[in-house]
């Protein structure tokens, strides 16, 4: 509080740039959720580079800054173990509806075991008969049909998901598999569900 | 009787059929037509009336003289012009926090008991801040922004707005910063643009059928950052105040709608 | 003894139409708190609406009427001032009345 | 046991409510119809309803959305344009009982009443009007969806 004060004249000269000093956010970050455990911390409210400069730039990064992004990001995509990046599309249709997983506070957490799912219908349309399906990121529908579902195809989807933002940088979608939010073998599914031709997703 | 069941079963499938052109926008938007009558935020907004003007607490006074920004007692208007900076705390405060102000200090209430499970349907904060909201019914938001912690706070909403972390590396920006976007079939409000951040400021706090309870701004916004996977904030913390002041501030003169019914 | 209701009335021409908003957690007996007991089932059974003493709507209510249920009808009559007069009861015996003026 | 202490309990309740004047008795003569209201499929609700003769009516208007935004609040209006209407039922096939809820219109009231219901899932729901002691009924199918952030 009292460093705040001592900081406020800085502040105010900054503010009539806009921007809040960094510090005044990270201060006010830091004390507004005291629940949170070290490792909470650590994981769900510490930055990594990618994510302060997206947040720095808000999601239009200059192109020295994006170039360094794609850069770094690529450099961390992994592959499943039998190398087999075509799953089940079954398997990925559930992991599409799912919305759940990883909540915690002590409001409405979710059990630790919880499936994480990879909510696609939040933000894609996908196979037609869902009809609840959001539009923050493009429309799905028949991807494997206008794609194929030849080894290009198959591995540039399976990167796309894994880290949107080794193609995208400051994209709006999840890292799923940098995050570990999805396991290598559930990104391959959601790619099957994408591409599959037995897939919903192309049927219909 | 089975051909019975069998026709009805049978009958339900032909209207189906028949009603199908109807858009998905267009059925959600009968949908929400149909509940615009008959708001249950009305019983929370009588309980919380009847909370606001009965002694209550160790000191068995009544809310009547608590200062919610335009002075003691001053219900009307008072929600359109929160938060606001308060020289008694010497900080930028929501109606939430403010209310805490006000039964720990006038009404003598421990401030545990005062937020105990304030998060469950049914709760006092809950009906309080529903009267309270129901008071500005009609006045255009317009909370000050000139003390220097109001300022601040402006500035550290807007900076918290936008800074994304977690493992899904969510910010509020993610799914709020663009026009006509939905999760599944919910509107988006995009606080970058004032016309739509007006729609939206001026209907909460708002009933949710799936909740069954009126959520207040706070409450939603500690939903919206447990779905973002962060930790829970604490109640009247000074990021979801500064958070509100920058909603706020983009939908200033936004006229309030009084509480909304939302799924 | 429940929560109070809000009963509104206006007559327009010939008819009296009535909106009751009842305060009613509505429990199926199926839903489960956060410790994963079963909430046990709490819903209105009974509705009566009469209009100067004379019934002017009846409802049974199971539990898969909407928490704190809202109702509307229509009936022909009533005048201005009159008393239109809502009781519910539900499954453990609790029960609310309220009344309002005809507008 | 349990069902015989329910009943002599609630009809105390009633017969009390009646000398109080807030029921009158002709209200508290119904006694909520239990078999109706645990019937698990819309055949043997039905049937303890005494309808298990109703036929498909033309005369019955259902307004309610074709999708509901949450399965919690669906609103129904449903009116009766057949003569001598004496009550409806709302019914639903997917909940895990049938019958939501019975409506009886005195003589003077119009055949047309505005609720909310619950529906577990996408279902067809089904309005059941008894009029001059014969049953009719008319279904409307309501999808509902899966909303929000998810969880």
């Amino acid at each position: 509080m009292k460093s705040l004060s001592r900081a406020l004249p800085l502040l105010l000269c900054l503010l009539a740039n806009g921007v809040a000093a960094a510090d005044a956010l990270e201060v006010t970050v830091r004390r507004s959720f005291p629940g949170a455990s070290d490792e909470e911390r650590r994981t769900r409210l510490d930055q990594d580079e990618v994510q302060a400069l997206c947040s720095k730039h808000r999601n239009r990064p200059p192109a020295d800054v994006a170039a360094r992004i794609v850069e770094s990001q690529l450099q961390t995509i992994r592959y499943p173990e039998d190398g087999k990046l075509l799953g089940d599309w079954r398997a990925g249709e559930k992991l599409a509806s799912i919305g759940t997983g990883g909540h915690i506070g002590r409001i409405q957490p979710d059990p630790a075991d919880r499936k994480k799912g990879g909510n696609c219908y939040a933000c894609h349309t996908l196979a037609k008969k869902e009809v609840a399906a959001g539009n923050l990121g493009p429309s799905l529908t028949g991807i494997g049909t206008v794609r194929g579902n030849g080894p290009e195809a198959v591995r540039y989807t399976y990167q796309k998901i894994f880290n949107a933002q080794a193609f995208f940088p400051c994209s709006s979608m999840p890292r799923f598999g940098h995050s570990g939010w999805l396991t290598p073998q559930e990104i391959a599914d959601a790619v099957a569900f994408l591409l599959d031709p037995e897939s919903p997703v192309n049927k219909d | 009787m089975r051909r019975i069941v069998a026709a009805a079963l049978g009958l339900g499938v032909a209207c189906g059929a028949l009603g199908g052109d109807q858009s998905a926008s267009e059925a959600i938007a009968q949908y929400r037509q149909m509940l615009e009558d008959g708001n249950p935020a009305e019983l929370m907004e009588l309980r919380g009336e009847e909370l606001w003007t009965t002694p209550r607490g160790p000191r068995n006074v009544t809310l009547e003289q608590c200062d919610l920004g335009l002075g003691p007692g001053v219900v009307e208007g008072a929600y359109a012009r929160l938060p606001r900076y308060f020289a008694d705390t010497d900080r930028v405060q929501d109606v939430e926090s403010r209310l805490l102000t006000c039964m720990t200090t006038l009404q003598g209430f421990a401030y545990e008991d005062a937020t105990r499970a304030w998060y469950k349907a049914g709760s006092d904060l809950e009906a309080l801040v529903t009267f309270i909201a129901t008071r500005s019914k009609g006045q255009p938001i317009d909370t000050p922004v000139k003390h220097a912690k109001e300022v601040e706070a402006l500035a550290v909403g807007a900076d918290f707005f936008y800074r994304r972390s977690g493992p899904l590396d969510f910010a509020c920006a993610t799914c709020h910063s663009q026009d006509d976007r939905r999760i599944r079939l919910q509107e988006l409000p995009n606080f970058e643009n004032p016309a739509s951040a007006r729609t939206s400021m001026t209907v909460w706090p708002a009933y949710r059928v799936s909740q069954s309870a009126v959520w207040t701004m706070e409450r939603r916004l500690i939903d919206c950052i447990r779905q973002m996977r962060y930790p829970e904030p604490e109640l009247g913390s000074d990021a979801i105040i500064a958070l509100q002041v920058y909603l706020q501030h983009q939908a200033r003169g936004g006229v309030m709608q009084g509480p909304g019914i939302k799924r | 003894m429940g929560s109070p209701m809000k009963v509104r009335a206006r007559n327009d021409g010939g008819t009296t139409e009535v909106k009751i908003l009842m305060s009613h957690p509505m429990e199926t007996g199926r839903r489960k708190n956060e410790k994963g007991d079963l909430i046990p089932a709490l819903f209105i059974q009974q509705v009566s609406v009469q209009h100067q003493g004379k019934v002017v709507l009846s409802a049974q209510w199971g539990p898969a009427i909407s928490a704190n249920p809202f109702l509307s009808f229509k009936f022909r009559g009533g005048a201005k001032g009159e008393t239109v007069k809502v009781t519910w009861v539900d499954n453990k015996g609790d029960s609310r009345t309220d009344e309002a003026l005809i507008a | 046991m349990v069902r015989r202490e329910f009943l002599l309990r609630g009809s105390g309740l009633l017969a009390a409510l009646v000398a109080a004047g807030w029921l009158s008795p002709e209200a508290a003569a119904q006694e909520w119809n239990r078999a109706a209201f645990e019937a698990k499929s819309i055949k043997e609700a039905l049937e303890a309803l005494g309808a298990k003769d109703a036929s498909a009516g033309a005369d019955i208007v259902i307004t309610a959305p074709e999708i509901a935004e949450n399965g919690a609040v669906v609103p129904i209006t449903v009116a009766s344009r057949i003569a001598g209407t004496e009550s409806i039922a709302l019914l639903a096939d997917k909940n895990p009982s049938a019958l939501s809820g019975v409506f009886t219109f005195p003589v003077g009231t119009l055949p047309e009443v505005h609720t909310r219901v619950k529906l577990a899932e996408t279902s067809n729901v089904h309005v059941l009007v008894r009029a001059g002691g014969k049953f009719a009924f008319a279904t409307k199918e309501i999808k509902v969806t899966l909303g929000g952030c998810g969880g």
